[in-house]
């Protein structure tokens, strides 16, 4: 039972991190290595806002998301969107996003460490037990697991039962065809990559209530998205929550039943054994 | 041998042989970039000629290059350094066939990935095997090794990834990698194993990987997963083995240069903003140069204009295609 | 039928099934192909011949039945096994490999394959086939500088570099114009003089009237008609197969 | 009313298509017939916006169209069914349907034309939760037809759509091309099937190596003994 | 092929020209340089101690007209470059540095390994390296491979030992039971500490009662605490790293792991540790610690002015000392020469901010292991060569 509420809640954490990359990779087909970069940002913003007004940092997401969004939408509009003309065929593109991503998140770094220096930023929210079945859990895990299932909860909808959803989903799913029923293609991956970059920023508000972060610990968290999103196929937002969910309770179980030095390993143990049974993850589809 | 290539075989020893020259002409900063040179160009190199024909981006180089480092750092006391560093060698082979044979069906975004993957793995492995045998000996690497030696180790084996690479170009394995290259079903109605053909290479690419670590470990004296795992490492690799162009031997070379003295160039005027201006470069790359320097250079044969000239005309179309 | 163990059969297929998910493609097709044969393998869009000619080369294992080459059971293996052990194909699309010249091209097929060659020997086979299918003076050639023709000449030639036992002829014709098709006849003509055990899968018609022995005719992944071209082409299962409801 | 004025495409230095002018009227079939590499998808592709041209215009009601981006032609009221049918497997029946009235000029009438495609295809009526994946050839066409019919469009392109059908099911698609023709649109479509194709045409031009060698009505051009050698073959 | 290899060689000459350009010669100053991580998986421990210790340092230096030496006083200037955390990059900075640049003088980088890894360079062009951010077993090994290394934060097996002999003390004065819960980070300090400890805590007539590491970049440590609880122990024990510190208290707290002594190993002497935990961090024990004094409370004053940021209770105040030694040691000798200050440095003592110390023998004599808040300071609490720590306080409750 505790593994398994421990291991929803870290679930929930994976979520936040991996949802975001899933709509840039899995609509707009930019693989971007500095979603992690994002992710810090958007703590560094809910850090910010909670030292100089101590103000729930839940607050931060008023600004920090409709900012991320711009951002987001520029970076794509600017750097991506060339990319995206001149690449050939898919490969070239995916290449060409690694690297370029891979540059961008250096620059996120190096604008971090000019605005808010290299240490340690964290801050304490939320930190009390709060008690389920008796036993105690962070409440601040469970705010935060709580923005988790919301923020899936809308994406989902979202993306069914709306006609920009399904624009969305039509673009992953096939985009050579979206342009056939009139889609805007490149208006519409901007949107997607802009949302992702938002989902992702608000995910780092609600981690930073409990996580600790620096300048440099983006990588981090976009090794950690890149697993869950593969893990769950690239294009389907199911597939990234499923995987989220199901790394959360293995490493809980990992961690509580065999030795916590091994939850890591047993992560990637579990992501390379689903890609050798399913090679194109979780919710997958060979292209037919 | 055709004339050509015994030309070429003359002027790949002279070049070899001048670059030897480095620790006797300077035995201090150039001596060190130099062995960054090597070192990155053998790990680019042998990283091409697995993923060059077969356009699998592997992002699996720290993870073979930690595997060399720690075998050397784990069992110094129990052997010499050079068997050791041979050993290194043979673990890596026989790692990247387990690999190799577990991952065939995965390809394209997922192989990057999941290489990316596999190097976190190890690293968590050896982390946590470091904590149940309790070896805390095993992380320093303490036998002399200096700078001239290493390099001219790191030069020798660089000299044998590019004789490796010239060997299979010219055989039926290297025949068989440019028809897979092209065409992966023809390969396979052709009589090819194409799941073979890649293993082998994968296997010969990340020896080679191991055996760099293996080198590289006394140099830096002190072994730490963090460390000898970076991811870092491996995507510096892909990066300069794209910019240089992947599709000829000495492709990768021509990145390894340029990149080592931009960075270099970078870190040493710019230490405030050495990471935001890599940044920078990186993306300048990215756009300007897209098909790596080859692509430069054949663009420029091609126009007959010179490198501004074949820069400038890709602005003209970026922007044009921006528009 | 000629049954399996007689020694001038090449191939049999026998049972032969291919479901994709729910889709039934090939529907127990069983036929068999003699040495020095060549048989028409017909039928309308969509009745399940290219399937069929996939799961002979290896590229599609198939989901129940045998296929055996000489009595050896090939079905089931990898495509490159297959081709080794003597079937080499054409593709529908025409395949080229673009960064190779037209006689690497060639060449491709006759390192690996059924006959193994190299070196000079290798060369000088690929230059003999280039010129069998009437390609001369371009083996330095980019092969994408070539017709539509002339690379469909390219990869009859790379699919004989391996000197198979038996070859497979995916709709080598489709594509090309009147005078190009006269040509391109001819050509398969020539290679039935020679004794080749060919299956073809072919629209045209006429080709199949003037070059198969026998016909096996398919529709909906099933065999409904197989012998003489004129005796297939005169059943009137298959005319309605092929023509429908007389409507159109 | 659509017009491609020499239009050409080029892939590299190869030459697709060159100079190829045809119109296209309401309520009337044009088919383009050709061998398998003559430039029939390219030209289609060229007109649909997705593949670039580089010679030549192309014009919707008069107005230019050329290198317009795909959406925004479908906007103009060209509907496309490539040859691979370009449905969106992992969506449902449904979804797609509605995907096809996602341009602005259609989504006024979306649910009039809903009801249409649905008389037209009444399969598709009974299947509309399913996923397009687990769906047959002739469905699929179905669906990437009907939700081509969903954008309300002038003009319907159609690129080879009797591939991979039972000659069943082709006749029965051909039938419906001319339901759909009768309710004022104009349909042309690239084939390689000349004789059912010619069989609902009005009108066909003949295309070999890129260049246009003829052009008729379908009548004439079915009793022309070279088309009839080149692709009725015998048979 | 031929113009290709040229057209490189062309290339890289430009670019050698580009990079001499980047050392200037005036020397109407003294040119220090510093190598660390501002980037990377040290940056942010980096952050907290050594790039505003150098700061500071120098800040003061030139406040009060320079570096007094033989040719006349002479500003500091203080050149700082980013190794990324990559040893390859620290090497060929701290190379470029001697032979290329040929400052003045280089500081020490930072982390063990890194520091390690230049120490061949550090040698061989004969400067000083007083290494402020490096524990090591091997310091004898070390220092008599390098006569230029020196140690001045002591052994990995210090730090396990005073840590396990603040337990024992309590231990043996009955204020807690034999009962103790280890956890450690697997990654090179963390693993090191732990492999030293586990015999310790037997000869000390500890019962292990939970030993598990978990990995660098765990995500909940909430596992760990549970399972740690479990085992019921009385002192609770980390050989942890900055983030896992932080994480390991919170949950600590939250499940509330009432052991009567907490102790987590690097990072609880950071500023932002109090910061974020405030009461909680109460009598929390750590790895560090510092003397009380009234010039030690000037100092936390001055880094704060100058650099902006909190010293840290460790590294911090450890390292503005050691560069009060050099500057002692430049002035002693009256020259940047770097023999001569190496010299220096094994023959004298010095005066600093945390009392007199002695560095001749390549290494502290006598140096703070164990630290515990109390009150809003960081007490040393244990330590080597000191007679006198302030007493160690029971944790209770959060």
């Amino acid at each position: 039972m505790d593994i398994i509420i421990i291991g929803l809640l870290l679930g929930g954490t994976y979520a936040l991190m991996a949802m975001g990359l899933q709509l840039q990779y899995g609509v707009a087909r930019i693989m971007n290595l500095a979603n992690g970069e994002i992710l810090v940002c958007g703590a560094f913003g809910a850090i910010w806002f909670f030292t100089a007004s101590k103000m729930s940092p839940i607050y931060a997401l008023i600004f920090v998301v409709p900012i991320a969004f711009v951002v987001n939408w520029a970076i794509y509009q600017v750097m991506m969107l060339p990319l995206v003309k001149r690449a050939k065929n898919q490969g070239q593109l995916e290449v060409d996003s690694i690297l370029a991503t891979f540059g961008l998140s250096f620059i996120f770094i190096g604008i971090l460490l000019a605005v808010f220096g290299g240490e340690f930023l964290t801050y304490s929210y939320l930190a009390t037990p709060f008690l389920i079945f008796g036993e105690p859990y962070a409440l601040n895990r469970i705010a935060a697991f709580l923005g988790s299932v919301a923020l899936c909860a809308g994406l989902y909808v979202w993306l069914h039962w709306t006609r920009a959803g399904l624009t969305l989903r039509a673009i992953a799913v096939n985009p050579a065809a979206a342009g056939l029923v009139s889609i805007n293609v490149p208006r519409a991956s901007a949107l997607a990559f802009a949302l992702g970059g938002a989902v992702t920023a608000a995910g780092g508000v609600l981690l930073s209530m409990f996580l600790t972060f620096d300048a440099s610990l983006g990588v981090i968290f976009t090794l950690k998205a890149l697993v869950i999103v593969i893990m769950g196929g690239v294009s389907d937002v199911r597939g990234a929550i499923l995987a989220a969910f199901i790394l959360g309770l293995t490493e809980t179980a990992v961690a509580t039943l065999v030795d916590p030095g091994l939850t890591l390993a047993a992560a990637y143990v579990l992501f390379i054994a689903i890609l050798l049974v399913r090679p194109e993850g979780l919710f997958g589809r060979r292209s037919t | 041998m055709t004339g050509g290539e015994k030309r070429n075989l003359i002027i790949s020893v002279l070049v070899f042989l001048v670059a030897a020259l480095l620790p006797l002409v300077n035995n201090g900063y150039w001596l060190s970039i130099g062995v960054s040179v090597a070192m990155y160009t053998v790990l680019a190199t042998s990283w091409t000629l697995f993923s060059g024909p077969t356009n699998y981006i592997a992002l699996s180089t720290a993870a073979f290059f930690g595997i060399g480092m720690y075998i050397v750092a784990a069992f110094l006391d129990w052997a010499p350094y050079p068997v050791l560093v041979l050993i290194a060698g043979i673990v890596g082979a026989l790692f990247a066939a387990v690999i190799g044979l577990a991952t065939l069906r995965i390809a394209g975004v997922y192989f990057v990935i999941f290489t990316l993957g596999l190097a976190e793995l190890v690293r968590q492995i050896v982390a946590w095997m470091q904590h149940v045998m309790g070896t805390s000996s095993g992380l320093y690497v303490l036998i002399s090794m200096t700078d001239p030696i290493l390099y001219w180790l790191l030069l020798g084996l660089s000299a044998i990834v590019f004789l490796v690479g010239w060997w299979i170009g010219r055989s039926r394995l290297g025949f068989a990698l440019r028809i897979i290259g092209n065409d992966e079903v023809v390969a396979e109605h052709s009589g090819i194993s194409t799941a073979r053909a890649k293993v082998v290479l994968f296997i010969i690419s990340s020896a080679f990987a191991s055996l760099t670590g293996a080198l590289v470990a006394p140099r830096w004296s002190y072994v730490e997963p963090t460390i000898a795992f970076s991811p870092f490492l491996s995507f510096q690799v892909v990066i300069m083995a794209l910019l240089g162009g992947v599709h000829r031997l000495w492709g990768p070379l021509l990145g390894v240069i340029p990149f080592t003295l931009l960075w270099e160039l970078i870190s040493a005027n710019f230490p405030a903003q050495t990471t935001l201006l890599l940044g920078v470069a990186f993306l300048l790359i990215v756009y300007f140069i897209p098909h790596g320097v080859i692509g430069l250079i054949e663009d420029m044969i091609r126009h007959r204009h010179g490198m501004l000239g074949s820069v400038v005309s890709t602005l003209q179309r970026w922007k044009s295609g921006n528009a | 039928m000629p049954s399996p163990s007689s020694a001038d059969v090449a191939l049999t297929v026998t049972e032969v099934f291919k479901r994709f998910g729910g889709l039934v493609a090939v529907d127990g097709m069983s036929f068999a192909l003699a040495e020095n044969e060549v048989l028409g393998l017909i039928g309308p869009n969509g009745s399940g011949k290219t399937t069929m000619m996939n799961l002979i080369s290896g590229a599609l294992k198939p989901s129940s039945g045998r296929i055996q080459l000489y009595g050896d059971k090939i079905s089931g293996a990898p495509a490159n096994e297959i081709a080794q052990k003597g079937v080499a194909r054409t593709f529908q699309i025409v395949r080229m490999l673009p960064s190779l010249t037209v006689i690497e091209n060639v060449a491709a097929g006759g390192v690996f394959g059924h006959q193994k060659r190299w070196g000079a020997e290798l060369h000088d086979h690929a230059h003999g086939l280039l010129r069998r299918v009437g390609l001369e003076n371009v083996d330095d050639v980019p092969v994408t500088s070539l017709t539509y023709i002339d690379q469909k000449r390219v990869e009859l030639a790379r699919a004989l570099a391996s000197d198979p036992k038996v070859l497979l002829l995916d709709e080598w014709l489709a594509g090309l114009n009147p005078t190009e098709l006269k040509t391109g006849i001819a050509l398969i003509e020539r290679l039935r003089a020679e004794g080749r055990t060919i299956i073809i899968v072919e629209h045209v018609m006429d080709a199949i009237r003037s070059l198969c022995d026998r016909c096996v005719v398919m529709n909906s992944g099933a065999k409904i008609a197989e012998g003489t071209p004129q005796e297939v082409l005169a059943d009137s299962e298959v005319i309605r197969a092929y023509l429908g409801d007389a409507d159109a | 009313m659509l017009e491609s004025r020499n239009l050409s495409v080029f892939y590299g230095r190869h030459r697709a298509v060159e100079n190829v002018s045809i119109t296209v009227s309401a309520s009337e079939i044009v088919v383009m017939l050709g061998a398998n590499g003559a430039g029939k998808s390219t030209f289609l592709r060229a007109i649909a916006g997705q593949t670039p041209s580089q010679g030549g215009t192309v014009l919707m009601d008069g107005a230019e169209i050329t290198h317009h981006p795909p959406h925004e032609i479908v906007e103009a009221g060209i509907a496309t069914v490539p040859e691979d049918r370009g449905v969106f497997a992992e969506l449902t029946v449904h979804e797609n349907l509605t995907l096809g009235a996602h341009p602005r000029r259609a989504r006024p009438h979306e649910a009039a034309n809903l009801e249409r495609v649905l008389t037209l295809f009444p399969r598709l009526a009974e299947r509309r939760k399913q996923l397009v994946r687990t769906m047959s050839g002739g469905e699929r066409q179905m669906v990437a037809v009907g939700r081509a019919m969903m954008s309300a469009p002038s003009i319907l392109l159609l690129d080879e759509p009797s591939l991979g059908l039972s000659p069943l099911l082709c006749g029965e698609l051909f039938r419906t091309l001319r339901r759909i023709k009768d309710t004022g649109v104009g349909i042309f479509l690239v084939e390689q099937n000349a004789k059912q194709s010619l069989a609902i045409a009005d009108r066909g031009y003949l295309l070999d190596n890129g260049h246009i060698v003829g052009s008729d009505t379908a009548e004439a051009l079915s009793k022309d003994e070279k088309v009839q050698t080149a692709y009725l073959g015998g048979g | 092929m031929q113009k290709r290899v040229l057209l490189t060689f062309t290339a890289a000459a430009a670019v050698a020209g580009l990079l001499g350009l980047g050392a200037a010669n005036a020397q109407d100053t003294v040119k220090i340089s510093v190598v660390g991580p501002r980037t990377g998986v040290m940056a942010s421990g980096a952050a907290v101690t050594h790039w505003p210790g150098f700061k500071l340092w120098a800040h003061e230096i030139n406040a009060r007209g320079g570096l007094k030496l033989k040719a006349g006083q002479k500003k500091v200037e203080l050149i700082e470059y980013d190794d990324r955390s990559m040893p390859g990059e620290t090497i060929k900075a701290v190379e470029r540095l001697a032979a290329q640049d040929k400052v003045d003088f280089i500081m020490p980088v930072y982390g063990t390994g890194y520091n390690l890894a230049v120490a061949p360079i550090f040698a061989k062009y004969g400067y000083p390296q007083v290494t402020q951010a490096a524990v090591t077993d091997q310091i004898d090994a070390l220092t008599k491979r390098y006569p230029t290394l020196f140690f001045v934060q002591g052994s990995t097996t210090s730090f396990a030992t005073s840590a396990i002999n603040v337990l024992k003390n309590l231990k043996d004065e009955g204020k807690i039971g034999n009962r103790v819960a280890v956890v450690n980070v697997a990654d090179a300090f963390g693993i090191e500490l732990a492999n030293a400890g586990r015999p310790l805590f037997k000869q000390a007539g500890f019962e292990i009662v939970y030993d598990k590491s978990y990995p660098l970049g765990t995500q909940d440590y909430a596992p760990v605490i549970k399972a740690a609880k479990a085992a019921n122990p009385d002192a609770f024990v980390a050989w942890s790293y900055p983030p896992d510190t932080f994480g390991l208290l919170e949950q600590a707290k939250i499940e509330g792991l009432n052991v009567k002594a907490y102790y987590s190993a690097v990072a609880v002497a950071f500023p932002a540790f109090l910061g974020k935990y405030g009461k909680a961090a109460e009598n929390v024990l750590g790895a560090g610690g510092i003397q009380d004094s009234p010039a030690i409370r000037d100092y936390y004053k001055r880094h704060k002015e100058v650099t902006g940021v909190d010293a840290d209770y460790w590294g911090s105040p450890i390292y503005y000392s050691f560069l009060q030694v050099l500057q002692q040691a430049f002035e002693g000798v009256g020259s940047m020469d770097r023999k001569a200050i190496t010299a220096y440095l094994k023959k004298n003592k010095f005066k600093t901010i945390i009392g007199e110390i002695d560095i001749r023998n390549q290494r502290l004599d006598k140096y703070w292991t164990v630290g515990q808040w109390q009150d809003g300071f960081f007490h040393a609490v244990a330590g080597v060569g000191f007679s006198e720590y302030k007493p160690v306080k029971l944790k209770t409750g959060w």
